[in-house]
């Protein structure tokens, strides 16, 4: 049956790209950063070898300068053929609003839901029983990167968790050297507050407090020690004076920062920089404090174009995207997990296997974009670039507000 | 005819006074350094060092190397003068996948200017001229609307002019960008053509209107020959303009036909590993060049612009 | 016959009435001088006629047409402004040729109509130039050309010699008379300047808000002015007016203060003979010295001030506590404080009911 | 002979004609697309507009949020601060180019220049300038004053003066010609009387000649005001709001709900506000302005 299905597949794929001769599809993205842009080429190469043509639409400067524009040629009815998005909540409203197509029927053809795993990614893919986007890959947030010459030249061994890695920040800063690096966008900030929680408090208090708004637990005496953890941090990254995450992934890659606390794309930039894992640098999922990764992820969606080429060539892509082959390609460049549990990573370097165990494991937890719409999470962005880089918020201010935030959240 | 007694008056004088010959005489002595002169050419030296310093320091920055930006002093003229940043910004720096750097968003920028610009100043300067010479019931409160469009916050009309371009299928394209530029674009200059175009004298136009011409007549015929310095004023006003806009063109457009500026600011922003300031301080001068030129070369016609479009309310 | 005839134009601009049911005849060949001050409404009322402003109410008739609602090039009127209205960016030429081609005329007669009227204006080794090579003089021949191309019936002149310096406001006003007499067209005539109101003019219509004060020919509006603000608008310097009283009936006379003057010769218009009265009478029909004598009414006076101006001297003088100007030779020997006898006729002099200022 | 009584809608028909972009563009841009994001600001839309009414509760939460509280301080420092020192540099720049003297067009075009580069371009050379490890900082730090301390751009309390200092560069010289050409329009006789009586130059221009140039003062006002409000493109480029949000501006908060935080309603209220906070400036100055004329 599944030979059937993939001959299927296959054979549609196949007429598909002999009927229609070459379309041009654009994609729409923000991976300009050197892993992410080689990743992407990969989806390119994959693309173009179908017979269309890979239009390439890339918005620099992060999701949060991308999604407003990909939301507004939606609705001002010009839409790209695909575009980025992370799964979760934030395409909600354009689904119901009837803007992205379902793209059920290649799901079933291509049997999505017997290969993606964990399984919970393509349940953020649908509503109402339907699937409306293709995941792509998995992402995990709970990861600190630690730089073997930074910790070297301090004098101190390299950390294996949170906890050591915040008692080494004196140590850094004495030789020089930035403790913890952290980029200016706002996103950064609130991420790395949600792996303080996620990793410290656990997932289920991150999962009840976002998923189930408890505004109780939010306030609580675990928190706090969440938001003291986050004062420490912020100490430690206090002069980082960079801006884009991959400038500070930067400086812990030239050794002048000690660590930060990234998600695994973090791990392209080593690659692209020639670095190894447990040589040059040590990544610690779970920030070494749990087992724990998040499953959130990058996942195409397809907005309605009343154009059969382009629905054709979108319903290609869909499929492509998901190949096997694409998929090792992908997420090797990417350093992202793949969303196949049945294909062959042991090109992986020692950090992707590490997360491929977890994986495995099923420590999975649902991720932050999941759980939150875009409006929370942009309050939280808010929130936390301030208390970040403001020294004089207390941790027990920041909270109050964070309860504020949790308890209006929709 | 000549009166005696004021010439014996200024032999007199000649004769007595010998004593005010020492006196002041003739022009007076103008000294090169006084210190009025010390203190007005002074502090506009000094402001003009103000004015100065960041265009060297980005014609400076873009010539050097990655290694001696990074070494060196940001006012040091460059060791090794290499163009390497200019030919990157221009042809390769990436996006993405796209590594055309700015040539791309250059035509865009000119294939958007170009007709904004046209557009713009075409139906502006029917609007003034319809409003300075044709008063018709009502225009007075459009025209109000009008200039108190020119104040509204653009975040205002943001998602408006969205609808409107989807209702007119215009969104994502040139023309839609086109469109909200010479809608953004009329307010200032219809106020700038009407205070022209009230200027000239209603005579001019009562005249032309006893001799038979029509609304168009005296438009092409009278007005357009007559006002040719207000529309290179308009012109230069809209091409500066048009060209710097960044808001309307990372909103409206899609990445083929964005513009300079949004494609400066994605070239900058896409960071691959370290900031190359040599080749972002290229693509900025690249960006900044074409209303530069057209400023320079206009010159006076640019001030006596901005000023008449201003001054008068 | 009538050429151009108003019938109760009214123009208001919002509650403002700047024309009041306003009537005008005007005849064939007539040369009409609109006089008054500015904001009188003259020019208003020439743009009216003109087809540039559009009416609130009454009717306009040109040649027998009505054309109250016809568009200023369908009313057969030619139009001379003050600043030239000179189209800069054309030729001489092209400014004459305008609104021919505008008809669609043949371009023979455009030429034919061009080369008459520059010969009638002497302007024939201008044609090519443009305005802004031209001077003052030149620049309002060649729009008086721009009018005479049209071949119209009526001639609307407004204001067209007042940028022009004294010297040739004098040349051109002599040039626009000889004009009239060789055209024999229709020119209805706008100016605040009443020198070329009294030479130009058949007829004067002084305006004043919106209203005619008197429309008649230029010597009865100079002596017969029909109420005080006509008298004292005409003439530089103004009237002598002297408020009083009239008393007796058939002697009647004019008394202030300790004078009187005998109205025995004065032709009265109207029987009424009111108490209160303003006596009025002009600097030029004052004589002075020995002549004084030989006038019926004749009395003393102090000079304050001497004003030679060569051809003639204006004398400021005080009567009965009052200022009192008097035109004298230019040769006269008259000194500041001196008391001199000074003497008119009163037939020559206008009188007027103080309460409705008209005249009696 | 009397022609139909025409219609007064045919009145100047072809100027009417003529004028439906103009009329369009008001009624159904400036005034239709005002009144669409007023009336949904009091919506909650999200990510679409909705016409779900909940009456003031964006207003609230507006006004509850940190981040405008903070955008509003921001833009209250930056403007006052551009709105004083554009004026002064831009009066005093003018005053000594009034002075007869040479090379005065070389001046102007140094000073006038950076206003036709655009915020994005100023910006980014602003960003580079006041870099601390390669800018200025460092500059003079190597020259030897060690403690010299100037980050703007990362130091939280004084960013927005970081952001004025560009903001000043790009602007004071549109002002400085206006003011130059207002006072080129000043009468020549009133030098001269001041001369004659004896005034000195700075009572003239204190109690003379800045009461002279009042029209010129409001239009300038009106200018910098609007540009003011409309402050974005040079956040974006220089600071992107930060450190934090400390740098943020009230347009920018409009932006980022509006498209990125997908709560169009909250982006509807903001904006709402920013539009008051025009009229506020320009109903005084209009009312002043035109208000008196009535009909040029």
């Amino acid at each position: 049956m599944n030979t059937f299905k993939l001959f299927l597949a296959g054979a549609s794929v196949l007429a598909l790209s002999t009927s229609v001769n070459a379309t041009d599809l654009e994609v729409t993205h923000w991976w300009t950063s050197g892993g992410e842009a080689a990743a992407v080429a990969e989806f390119a190469k994959a693309f173009d070898a179908t017979g269309h043509k890979w239009v390439d639409g890339a918005i620099a400067g992060g999701g949060g300068t991308a999604r407003p524009i990909v939301v507004s040629r939606i609705i001002g009815g010009d839409p790209m053929g695909a575009f980025q998005f992370n799964h979760g909540r934030q395409a909600e409203e354009l689904i119901e609003a009837g803007l992205l197509r379902d793209m059920t029927d290649v799901a079933e053809r291509e049997g999505w839901k017997d290969i993606v795993n964990p399984p919970s990614l393509l349940d953020a893919c649908t509503i109402d029983g339907r699937i409306y986007c293709a995941p792509v890959n998995i992402h995990s947030w709970q990861w600190v990167w630690l730089s073997h010459a930074a910790f070297e030249k301090a004098g101190v061994a390299v950390p294996t968790s949170w906890d050591e890695f915040a008692a080494a920040g004196k140590a850094l800063r004495d030789a020089g050297i930035q403790p913890l690096a952290l980029g200016g966008q706002p996103w950064q900030s609130s991420g790395l507050f949600n792996v303080l929680m996620a990793t410290l408090a656990g997932p289920d208090v991150l999962t009840k407090i976002y998923g189930e708004k408890d505004a109780d637990l939010a306030a609580g005496p675990e928190m706090a020690k969440v938001f003291q953890a986050a004062s420490d941090a912020r100490s430690m990254a206090e002069g980082s004076n960079v801006q884009d995450w991959n400038q500070a992934t930067n400086l812990v890659i030239t050794g002048k920062a000690g660590g930060q606390i990234m998600g695994d794309w973090a791990q392209g930039e080593f690659a692209v920089a020639g670095q190894t894992a447990g040589t040059d640098y040590t990544c610690l999922p779970g920030l070494g404090m749990r087992e724990i990764i998040s499953t959130g992820g990058d996942a195409f969606y397809f907005p309605v174009i009343d154009n059969a080429e382009i629905t054709a060539a979108q319903d290609v892509l869909a499929a492509t995207l998901l190949k096997p082959e694409t998929q090792v390609a992908f997420n090797l460049k990417k350093g992202s997990l793949p969303i196949r549990g049945d294909i062959d990573l042991s090109a992986a370097n020692d950090c992707m296997k590490e997360g491929l165990g977890i994986l495995a494991k099923g420590n999975t937890m649902p991720d932050v974009n999941m759980l939150n719409t875009e409006d929370t999470n942009n309050q939280l962005n808010d929130l936390f670039v301030q208390f970040f880089q403001d020294a004089s918020i207390t941790p027990e201010a920041a909270q109050e507000r964070f309860v504020e935030i949790v308890r209006n959240k929709d | 005819m000549a009166n005696p007694i004021s010439l014996s008056v200024t032999a007199a004088a000649i004769g007595t006074t010998r004593a005010e010959l020492s006196g002041p005489r003739g022009a007076r002595p103008k000294r090169a350094i006084s210190p009025r002169n010390v203190f007005i050419y002074g502090t506009l030296l000094l402001v003009s060092v103000y004015y100065l310093l960041p265009l060297y320091v980005m014609i400076v920055t873009s010539l050097k190397g990655m290694p001696e930006i990074r070494l060196g002093n940001i006012f040091a003229p460059p060791v090794e003068v290499t163009f390497e940043p200019w030919v990157k910004a221009w042809a390769t720096a990436c996006t993405g996948l796209n590594c055309e750097g700015l040539s791309r968003g250059f035509w865009n920028s000119v294939r958007i200017t170009v007709p904004s610009v046209v557009l713009s100043i075409a139906i502006a300067s029917v609007n003034g001229y319809a409003l300075a010479n044709w008063r018709f019931k009502g225009a007075d409160f459009f025209f109000t609307v009008l200039i108190f469009g020119a104040f509204i916050p653009y975040q205002v009309m943001l998602y408006p002019i969205v609808i409107l371009l989807r209702e007119l299928g215009l969104f994502g394209s040139l023309w839609g960008l086109v469109l909200v530029h010479s809608i953004f674009g009329m307010p200032i200059l219809t106020l700038l053509f009407r205070n022209y175009f009230t200027s000239v004298p209603e005579e001019l136009f009562k005249a032309a209107r006893v001799d038979g011409a029509g609304f168009w007549g005296i438009y092409f015929k009278i007005m357009l020959p007559m006002s040719l310095p207000i529309f290179v004023v308009a012109m230069i006003i809209q091409i500066t303009g048009v060209w710097n806009d960044f808001l309307f063109g990372v909103v409206y457009t899609k990445p083929d036909v964005y513009p300079m500026t949004v494609q400066l600011n994605n070239i900058v922003n896409s960071v691959q590993g370290v900031k190359e300031y040599n080749v972002n301080m290229a693509a900025t001068i690249i960006t900044g060049l074409v209303p530069l030129i057209v400023y320079f070369v206009s010159g006076k016609l640019f001030v006596r612009g901005i000023a008449a479009g201003a001054v008068k309310g | 016959m009538t050429s151009v005839s108003i019938r109760d134009l009214t123009l208001k601009f919002g509650s403002l009435e700047v024309l009041k049911s306003l009537n005008l005849d005007i005849d064939e060949g007539e040369f009409l001088v609109l006089l008054g001050p500015s904001g009188c409404g003259k020019s208003t009322l020439l743009n009216c006629i003109a087809g540039l402003l559009d009416i609130s109410d009454g009717q306009i008739f040109i040649g027998g047409n009505n054309v109250t609602w016809s568009e200023p090039s369908e009313r057969g009127i030619g139009m001379v402004f003050q600043s030239y209205a000179l189209y800069p960016q054309m030729s001489v030429e092209g400014n004459l040729a305008f609104g021919l081609k505008n008809a669609r005329m043949p371009k023979d007669e455009i030429a034919k109509r061009i080369t008459r009227a520059a010969e009638v204006l002497q302007i024939e080794p201008l044609l090519q130039r443009k305005p802004a090579q031209l001077s003052g003089g030149q620049r309002q021949r060649v729009a008086i050309g721009r009018a005479l191309v049209r071949d119209v019936d009526v001639f609307l002149f407004d204001e067209p010699l007042s940028n022009l310096d004294a010297k040739l406001r004098a040349e051109l006003r002599v040039e626009i008379k000889r004009l009239h007499q060789r055209l024999k067209n229709t020119m209805i005539y706008v100016t605040h300047d009443q020198i070329e109101a009294l030479t130009l003019a058949d007829r004067i219509a002084i305006m004043r808000n919106g209203i005619i004060q008197q429309l008649d020919t230029p010597h009865e509006i100079y002596n017969r002015p029909v109420n005080l603000y006509v008298a004292g608008f005409m003439g530089s310097p103004g009237m002598n007016f002297i408020e009083g009283e009239i008393s007796g009936a058939g002697d009647a006379s004019f008394n202030v203060a300790a004078t009187q003057i005998p109205l025995a010769r004065y032709p009265f218009a109207r029987a009424d003979r009111p108490g209160k009265a303003i006596f009025g009478i002009r600097p030029e029909h004052v004589s002075c010295g020995a002549a004084a004598m030989e006038e019926p009414f004749s009395t003393d006076v102090e000079i304050e001030v001497v004003e030679p101006m060569g051809a003639d001297t204006l004398v400021w003088a005080v009567l009965d506590g009052k200022e009192f100007r008097f035109r004298v030779d230019g040769q006269s020997p008259l000194q500041a404080g001196q008391t001199v006898r000074i003497g008119f006729d009163p037939a020559k002099a206008s009188v007027f009911d103080a309460a409705s200022e008209l005249r009696l | 002979m009397a022609s139909e009584r025409p219609n007064r809608l045919y009145r100047n028909l072809t100027a009417k004609i003529a004028a439906i972009p103009m009329i369009l563009t008001a009624v159904c841009v400036f005034l239709g697309g005002t009144a669409w994001t007023v009336v949904y600001s009091f919506t909650n839309s999200k990510l679409l507009p909705r016409a779900k009414f909940v009456g003031l509760d964006q207003y609230e939460r507006l006004w509850g949020t940190h981040r405008w509280v903070v955008s509003i301080e921001n833009l209250m420092i930056y403007g006052i601060c551009s709105l004083v020192l554009s004026l002064v540099i831009g009066f005093v720049l003018a005053a000594l180019m009034d002075q007869k003297i040479r090379f005065e067009n070389t001046f102007r075009t140094i000073i006038l220049y950076p206003f036709a580069l655009s915020f994005i371009v100023t910006g980014l050379v602003w960003q580079w300038l006041l870099n601390p490890d390669l800018g200025l900082q460092s500059v003079v730090r190597s020259a030897g004053w060690v403690s010299f301390n100037f980050d703007p751009l990362y130091n939280a309390d004084i960013v927005i003066f970081g952001v004025l200092i560009a903001g000043i560069w790009q602007g004071s010289g549109l002002i400085m010609v206006l003011m130059l050409a207002g006072l080129r329009g000043i009468d020549e006789s009133i030098w001269k009387a001041a001369r004659v009586d004896g005034i000195p130059l700075w009572k003239t221009y204190v109690f003379i000649v800045i009461p002279m140039l009042r029209p010129v003062f409001i239009t300038t006002l009106v200018l910098i005001t609007s540009g003011i409000v409309r402050l974005y493109d040079l956040i974006v480029a220089q600071t992107s709001g930060g450190p934090g949000i400390a740098s943020e501006v009230p347009a920018k908060y409009v932006y980022d709900y509006m498209f990125q935080g997908q709560n169009l309603g909250q982006g509807f209220a903001a904006s709402t506000m920013m539009l008051l906070a025009v009229l506020i400036v320009i109903i005084p100055w209009a009312y002043l302005e035109f208000g008196g004329k009535k009909r040029g």
